[in-house]
């Protein structure tokens, strides 16, 4: 029996490939976990989270991660609020009203749009973005709302592609379902086949969080990163991941483990946040 | 749809044409710095630019400046305006400066250029002579580290970027020379082999000169330059990623533990502002203020 | 209603392709004028800058990189859709463990990358170090996408297969994953779009070095870092900006060839 | 009384000519069955009839379709109340995903009904008369995509029937059931003859016996005979019939 | 619920047959009666109303001919249909022997009957109780009464020649009364058919019941 | 190539219906020769074969419940197939009345005819050449043989009624002769079946031609 | 000769008792046709005569099935031979997305096959075997969803027949195809009779009474009736068989 041999081995190779995201994720929290507890333990979790003064280069240093963490979720928030629905409703007009010769011509460039570095965001809204929001809105130029629109525009493709996709999946026959009832093309798309699309553009919103929150190198440069307690949304703000990226480049001791802690600590959030729509999701799908 | 589509290709067209225009009139300013004062306002705020902690050039800046205070128990406070927009490059800083006329921040010397402009610091222009002089008094130094004993390669190396050539190229480079007396490189016997460096982003350019230069005196030598930050410099010289670590601050008391250093440059540090911005001239005691967020109009500088 | 509903619709396809015209419009801008033939020189010097190094080692991270996680994500992807037990424990932790692994902001897979690969294994900053990092990042893309086009394999042909007395991994290999190509290429996309434009991730675990690698433990530098390294102490954004096109072209032509290719992949699978 | 008239109606997809001078009256309250093999255009004209076509690109009519004497392809014809008016039920049951309750509401919301008593007696109403309230009234909140597809496709007719309609158009509306609930279909829609004007779709010889009153069977595009059922059934009148009907062709 | 349509018609066409069975008993009936008491007006009625039985047949011929059209029957459907089809050929058969009866008796109306008739209308008798009982076999599904109409087949044949003897010596000796004797004689024979397609009918009725025909 | 099994059934019932189109018509031929002829042999022989006929319709009758069961034949399949079920009554009646004159045949065989036969081979000539064109009409669907054998239904009835009043005159002069008189009637009668049924025959073909009944 | 004999046998889906003690005999060159309402077992029962019931998680057999008097449940048995030997066409024509020689070329590599030449006859044969070679044999390089729905089935049957089976297996193959295809199917399934032992799941009772030589009726995975189709439709000796074939069930 040759064949049955080679059919247990290579099950054996497919299980052991299934275990590698499981190694990872094992061997990344062990790292990211080891890199940070010690400090938080010395530091005192409690001084950690809620501290509201990070001045590391500061003797005694103080760690507070509480406006990074503050600021993480503004500005989340200010990107989902931004980039969630014009997202949808542009993978909407992909999907549903753009005529075929612009759709060839525009989803390339949906794609290009997620290939672009994160750097290149990034200067685009510091020359581009920031002097229209100092100008509207005074200041420096550098604030949530900044922060929040070029996020918003970075996880647009993220959202639109998965979105359409899901969009798209959805049978056909929901639509003329609804046509049929003599309902129009719009009411048909938001009544009928957005809900039907639900659990995708669900997904679509999840990654799109994912890429908010990891996003680093465009943000860096147009959210002020003043780590202090968030003060308005014209004003700027720091964020956990740029906490790390911006300093652990000159950061030693304990501040480098300072930082790492803040690594632990976004680890812990991201699976929250996970864990939370693994909930969401299967509760989603079940009803 | 047709139209739809027209009037998206004259849209792109009129934002592509107007993004072209304001970069032209950027040009126009920086060629001709002064034209344009009169649409400066003296009653904005300040717009605060600051490097990240850790930076080696905050680090000099804040230090030099005053801004950072120390107590009798060595308690150190970096009082920076908590307002101050954090930019963890000198780029983003310059970059920033050129496009807020009432902004204002620090940046290597050596990387200053015309899209901003850089102040006089009470009264002295920030150039390598006056660094070199004692006259301009905000400066870091370049500083490479490395671990144990060198290799007979890396010594050279070492001893070719602090030899009069080396010092040469750090002059060229708008950077200020540690020994304007140095000897003559003696280059021992050929050198061959590999040398990792890595560090501060802000000593590369330089360090790629030296390398290009010494390369040229040995070209069987290959030089890795990991143009990586400060730390992670100072962390791989340690670990022994790399052979040799750059770091554009002053070594740490843990570093300095492990870690052998040697200045190899000087870097004057630039206080710019907008090219629009008609400042020619802060005294320390101002920047100062300003960096506090003690003056935060520009109103209040004279 | 019908027509808020529309005028909405058309109102943020416009802002998405404004933005989106906007950001191209401005690579091209600042980086057409500072495109110059001595950017494509063999070997980078500070005086031509050349971003040729950083090309080919791109194009080599993107090459090592797909050879480790492809075939791990493709395997991974099998046993969860065609080997393990729908609902079962294992399916649940690994899901779990990929949804988690997209969920991780990349200067996370940096520092882990560096922590693990480059000091604990001691690869030093190198491609492999590199490769492995973002090997990880891209893995679950690269399930999630293959399991879909798995899942959506008509079971019909599986059964067809098995009903010929063809054993389990032929039925996979011979009618499943070619079905599922298009699909599978679709998630290596967006992995390519990924690694193209990753900076945080490698910067601590590629490292920086302006030449192309000479193996797997030689450091180097992608496009995107390239674009970093140039622009970040203001000395060469013009180069930086010229990068900035010449990254665009390349995602434009890994797209394009995917595309191609699935397109090509597809034309033997669509219905009618 | 004739509902429909279809006069000299000649359809296209881009350049393929799909109906050939089409010329057919829909009588009220009335079956209608449309036979003809695979592609001969059955689809097409029933699809014509509510203007679903509209949603195929390229696709161009000529001549005329007149419902209650209007012309419903002129410009001024409101196309969605033209589908509330020509309801339509299709091959594969397409209940949409959401409860029982909110599938048969649909209609009726959209058309601006918002009040919940009125509601709640549509959705009765409709029900019953699709013959599924018995079966489902107890769990009304239930989702449409979880009850079998016998149900889904009476609860398809019943949403069809809750916007009020004077015409149902059937493409196939038995053909993925089993045959026990198509038994059950076909004896609702000689129910529903009473009060509504019905074309149906089939490829089910039997069931067009069974069901219509008139059958018009097409070909190629063509309308080659039209006339009652029993007689077009036993004694057709066109040998191209014939061969179809008694599985001589092709 | 379900088929009720098919239903419905099976038991329209049930109760046709049973309306045809009715019509065709009281046209013997009647024919017999109008034979008997010589009531020309009778006969001529039950001649009349022959056609109502032929459009019945017709009817009913129409509407099995749908049901096989429409509702593709199996089994005791299209057992039940195939034999009503083929049942009601018989029937009106017995129809039109009754109507050659009565006419037979418009015939002899005004004539004396040579000897008072004892076997015809004790063969009629026999006859229209193998009709009624083939119609009750029917109406019933009743096995029992099948073979009871099979059984009295037998009393019909046999009655026929007794009277064809008693015919064949009354001729003798009332040779004037010829005519009469023949025409008594096709009575006879019409009798002894009706009885033949009784006996078919509930072979048919057999069938309908137990998908098999019956053997003896 | 489509349906080619159905046809081949239809083709076979086809056959079948001319084989026993055949039969019968052989059947009566033989009948009629047997009682010119006085041949016992060929009347036995004649009345024993009338099993196969029976069997032949039982086979017919099977084939086309069969074709009905499985083909759902609509339109002229569907006529085609009804006509041969309610034909085939006919025919095997065409059978029967064959065997009832070859007995009568039998019993005849040893006496001499009171007077030559001339009426009835006439009759019979008629009748035959009536099953004879019925077969014909339903081999080559052809209307005008349909109208044809209706037409000489009238010929068939005129002769019985010629043959009646002949043997009625007949049996005066003959009185001993009364039975074999009698029987002779009984054979017209059985010819003027056969040629009612021959009508019907035609008719059930008219019908499968034309999708409606024959109307006159 | 019985090619498969059904001892007593007993299907369990987890916990559910899909089949119940079914014992049948399925005989050598005969076409065995399963009826029975939905959910009635039919596709189990068919599915455990080769063994594709063992992809099913949590499904377990009690009982015997012999194929030519070998248990094809027992440890020894080779699934994939056994497969080989007892093919199957399913409801829903599934070609592989490949060309047309392909297709039918996959079953005989899977086993071997390698030779071109030999590979080529095989193709024609089964091409030729199903009917289908006529109309493909000029574009066997063309990919097999590009022909229509029947033409796409028939090619499924060759590509069953290419491993040279004893038996197969069809479960509704015509229920998605037009009448037309249907009919071409049905001709052929009585061609291939001669050579093949078949069993047939169908929902069309016509169908059944057509091709099949016996027939089987199932009920809530009961076997209720079994004997020669033409008297199983007609004199159905089970009041339920009867009532399911005439359509009064449930
Ligand atoms: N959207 C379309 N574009 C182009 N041609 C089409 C389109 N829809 C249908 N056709 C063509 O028009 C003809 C008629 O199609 P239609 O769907 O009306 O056929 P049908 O009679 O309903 O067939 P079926 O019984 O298979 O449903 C076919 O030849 C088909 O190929
Ligand atoms: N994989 C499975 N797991 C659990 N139950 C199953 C599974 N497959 C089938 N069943 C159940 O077993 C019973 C028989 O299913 P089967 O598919 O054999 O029915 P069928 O007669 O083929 O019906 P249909 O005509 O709808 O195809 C059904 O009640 C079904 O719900
Ligand atoms: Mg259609
Ligand atoms: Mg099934
Ligand atoms: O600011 P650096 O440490 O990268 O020079």
């Amino acid at each position: 029996m040759k064949s049955k041999s080679v059919e247990s081995i290579m099950k054996g190779i497919f299980f052991i490939s299934a275990t590698v995201s499981v190694i990872a994720i094992v061997l990344i929290s062990f790292f990211i976990f080891a890199g940070g507890i010690p400090f938080i333990k010395e530091y005192g979790l409690k001084d950690f989270i809620f501290g509201t003064l990070w001045k590391p280069n500061n003797t005694p240093s103080a760690f507070g991660i509480l406006p990074m963490i503050m600021g993480s979720i503004y500005v989340t928030i200010g990107a989902i609020a931004i980039g969630v629905p014009i997202g949808i409703l542009t993978a909407i007009y992909l999907a549903k009203f753009c005529d075929k010769k612009i759709y060839k011509f525009i989803k390339p460039c949906i794609n290009l749009m997620a290939g672009i570095p994160s750097i290149v965001y990034g200067f685009f809204a510091l020359v581009v973005i920031v002097p229209v929001i100092r100008d509207i809105f005074g200041g420096t130029g550098m604030n949530i709302i900044t922060a929040s629109i070029l996020l918003g525009i970075m996880i647009l493709p993220t959202i639109i592609n998965i979105s359409e996709a899901a969009i798209r999946a959805v049978p056909q026959n929901y639509y003329e379902g609804s046509i049929a009832l003599g309902a129009s093309h719009e009411k048909s798309i938001v009544f009928v086949v957005l809900p039907a699309a639900k659990s995708g553009i669900l997904s679509s919103i999840i990654l799109g969080i994912g890429r908010a929150i990891g996003e680093t190198m465009a943000v860096i440069l147009v959210a002020g990163n003043q780590a202090r307690m968030p003060a308005g949304l014209i004003k700027g703000v720091r964020t956990l991941t740029t906490n790390i990226v911006m300093e652990m480049a000159y950061a030693t001791d304990e501040h480098r483990q300072a930082l790492i802690a803040t690594a632990t600590i976004l680890f812990l959030f991201i699976l929250i946040i996970n864990g939370s729509f693994l909930v969401i999701k299967r509760r989603a799908n079940n009803g | 749809m047709k139209r739809f589509l027209s009037t998206f290709l004259i849209a792109l067209i009129t934002i592509i044409m107007i993004v072209g225009c304001t970069n032209k009139v950027e040009d126009s300013n920086s060629t001709n710095p002064s034209s344009n004062n009169n649409s400066f306002d003296t009653n904005r705020t300040i717009n605060v630019i600051t490097r990240e902690e850790g930076s080696g050039t905050r680090g000099a800046f804040v230090e030099i400046v005053g801004i950072l205070e120390k107590d009798e128990n060595g308690n150190e406070n970096d009082r920076t305006y908590s307002e101050a927009i954090v930019q963890n490059s000198t780029n983003a800083v310059m970059t920033t400066v050129a496009g807020d006329e009432y902004s204002i921040g620090y940046i290597s010397l050596g990387s200053l250029n015309n899209s901003v402009k850089a102040v006089k610091v009470d009264g002295i222009e920030a150039t390598a002579e006056n660094i070199l002089n004692g006259s301009y008094k905000v400066a870091r130094p370049f500083n490479l580290a490395y671990k144990g004993d060198l290799t007979p390669l890396t010594q050279d190396f070492l001893n070719f970027i602090l030899s009069a050539e080396g010092q040469e190229i750090v002059a060229n480079e708008g950077y200020v020379q540690v020994d304007t007396q140095a000897p003559n490189y003696e280059a021992n016997s050929l050198q061959s082999g590999t040398i990792v460096v890595a560090g501060s982003t802000s000593v590369t350019p330089l360090m790629e000169k030296f390398v290009e230069a010494y390369q040229k005196l040995n070209p069987d030598v290959s030089i890795e330059i990991q143009s990586t930050g400060s730390s992670a410099g100072m962390q791989s010289a340690m670990e022994g990623t790399a052979n040799i670590g750059m770091a554009s601050r002053e070594l740490k008391e843990s570093e300095l533990k492990e870690l052998k250093n040697v200045v190899v440059a000087l870097d004057g540090i630039a206080i710019i502002v907008n090219n629009n911005n008609p400042t020619d001239n802060l005294s320390i005691d101002q920047i100062k203020s300003i960096y506090m967020g003690e003056i935060t109009n520009w109103n209040e500088i004279e | 209603m019908d027509r808020v509903i529309r005028i909405t619709v058309k109102i943020s396809a416009f802002i998405t392709f404004s933005a989106l015209f906007f950001i191209i419009g401005y690579i091209l801008l600042k980086g057409i004028p500072n495109l110059d033939i001595s950017l494509f020189s063999l070997k980078y010097t500070t005086e031509n800058m050349s971003l040729f190094p950083a090309m080919v080692t791109t194009l080599m991270l993107i090459l090592l990189t797909l050879v480790i996680a492809t075939p791990i994500g493709i395997f991974t992807a099998f046993y969860l859709v065609e080997y393990a037990k729908k609902d079962s424990k294992i399916v649940e932790i690994i899901r779990i463990a990929t949804e988690t692994l997209s969920g991780i902001p990349s200067i996370v897979y940096g520092l882990f990358g560096m922590l693990f690969f480059v000091i604990r294994l001691n690869f030093k900053y190198s491609l492999l170090a590199g490769a492995l990092t973002v090997g990880i990042m891209v893995l679950p893309l690269i399930i999630r996408t293959t399991e879909e086009a798995l899942l959506s394999v008509d079971n019909s042909l599986r059964e067809a297969s098995l009903a010929l007395g063809a054993g389990k991994l032929r039925t996979i290999f011979k009618v499943a994953l070619p079905v599922a190509m298009p699909g599978i290429l679709s998630g290596v996309i967006l992995s390519i779009g990924r690694i193209v434009g990753e900076t945080a991730a490698l910067m601590f675990t590629l490292g920086t070095a302006a030449k192309i690698p000479e193996g797997l433990f030689s450091s180097g530098r992608t496009l995107a870092l390239h674009m970093y390294v140039l622009s970040t102490e203001g000395l060469h954004v013009n180069e930086s900006y010229a990068t900035g096109i010449i990254l665009l072209i390349v995602v434009l032509i890994v797209n394009g060839l995917s595309t191609l290719l699935s397109n090509k992949l597809t034309k033997g699978n669509e219905n009618e | 009384m004739s509902k429909f008239i279809v006069k000299n109606m000649n359809l296209y997809y881009g350049n393929f000519h799909a109906l050939k001078d089409i010329s057919i009256n829909i009588e009220k309250n009335e079956i209608t069955a449309l036979i003809g093999p695979s592609g001969c255009g059955k689809s097409t004209l029933l699809k014509s009839l509510n203007r679903m076509n509209d949603l195929v690109e390229g696709c161009k009519i000529e001549g005329e379709i007149l419902l209650d004497g209007e012309d419903i392809y002129s410009e001024d014809f409101n196309v969605n109340l033209l589908r509330k008016r020509v309801g339509m039920v299709f091959q594969k049951p397409n209940p949409f995903p959401m409860s029982i309750y909110d599938n048969i509401a649909y209609g009726p919301r959209t058309h601006g009904i918002k009040n919940k008593s009125k509601l709640d007696e549509i959705v009765e109403r409709s029900l019953k008369a699709a013959a599924i309230w018995d079966e489902v009234k107890d769990d009304l909140k239930k989702n449409a995509l979880r009850i079998s597809g016998g149900q889904q496709q009476r609860l398809c007719i019943a949403r069809a029937l809750a916007v009020e309609p004077e015409v149902l158009l059937m493409d196939e509306p038995t053909s993925a059931l089993d045959p026990i609930s198509t038994a059950k279909i076909e004896e609702l829609i000689q129910e529903l003859k009473k009060i509504y004007t019905i074309v149906i779709v089939t490829h089910n010889m039997q069931q067009a016996t069974r069901v219509s009153d008139k059958t018009a069977f097409l070909l190629n595009g063509k309308l080659i005979e039209f006339g009652p059922t029993v007689e077009l059934f036993s004694v057709p009148k066109n040998k191209k019939t014939e061969d179809y009907i008694t599985g001589r062709f092709g | 619920m379900i088929r009720s349509k098919f239903d419905k018609d099976l038991d329209l066409l049930n109760d046709e047959l049973i309306e045809m069975g009715n019509l065709i008993e009281s046209a013997i009936n009647a024919a017999i009666t109008a034979l008997k008491e010589q009531n020309v007006d009778l006969a001529k009625q039950i001649v009349e109303s022959d056609k109502e039985i032929d459009d019945m047949e017709r009817t009913i011929e129409q509407r099995c001919l749908r049901l096989l059209l429409q509702q593709q029957p199996v089994a005791r459907d299209l057992r039940f249909i195939s034999s009503a089809l083929k049942m009601i050929t018989d029937m009106e058969r017995i129809g039109d022997q009754a109507a050659d009866i009565s006419e037979i008796a418009i015939r002899l109306a005004d004539q004396t009957y040579l000897k008072e008739l004892v076997h015809i209308p004790q063969m009629a008798d026999v006859a229209i109780n193998m009709v009624k009982t083939s119609i009750d076999s029917f109406v019933r599904r009743d096995i029992e009464l099948v073979k009871k109409v099979i059984a009295y087949d037998d009393k019909v044949d046999e009655l026929f020649d007794i009277i064809k003897n008693e015919l064949v010596d009354l001729i003798r000796e009332n040779i004037e009364y010829k005519e009469q004797v023949i025409d008594l004689l096709m009575i006879a024979k019409y009798l002894e058919r009706i009885g033949d397609h009784a006996q078919n009918i509930v072979e048919w009725v057999y069938f309908a019941i137990k998908g098999e025909h019956y053997t003896w």
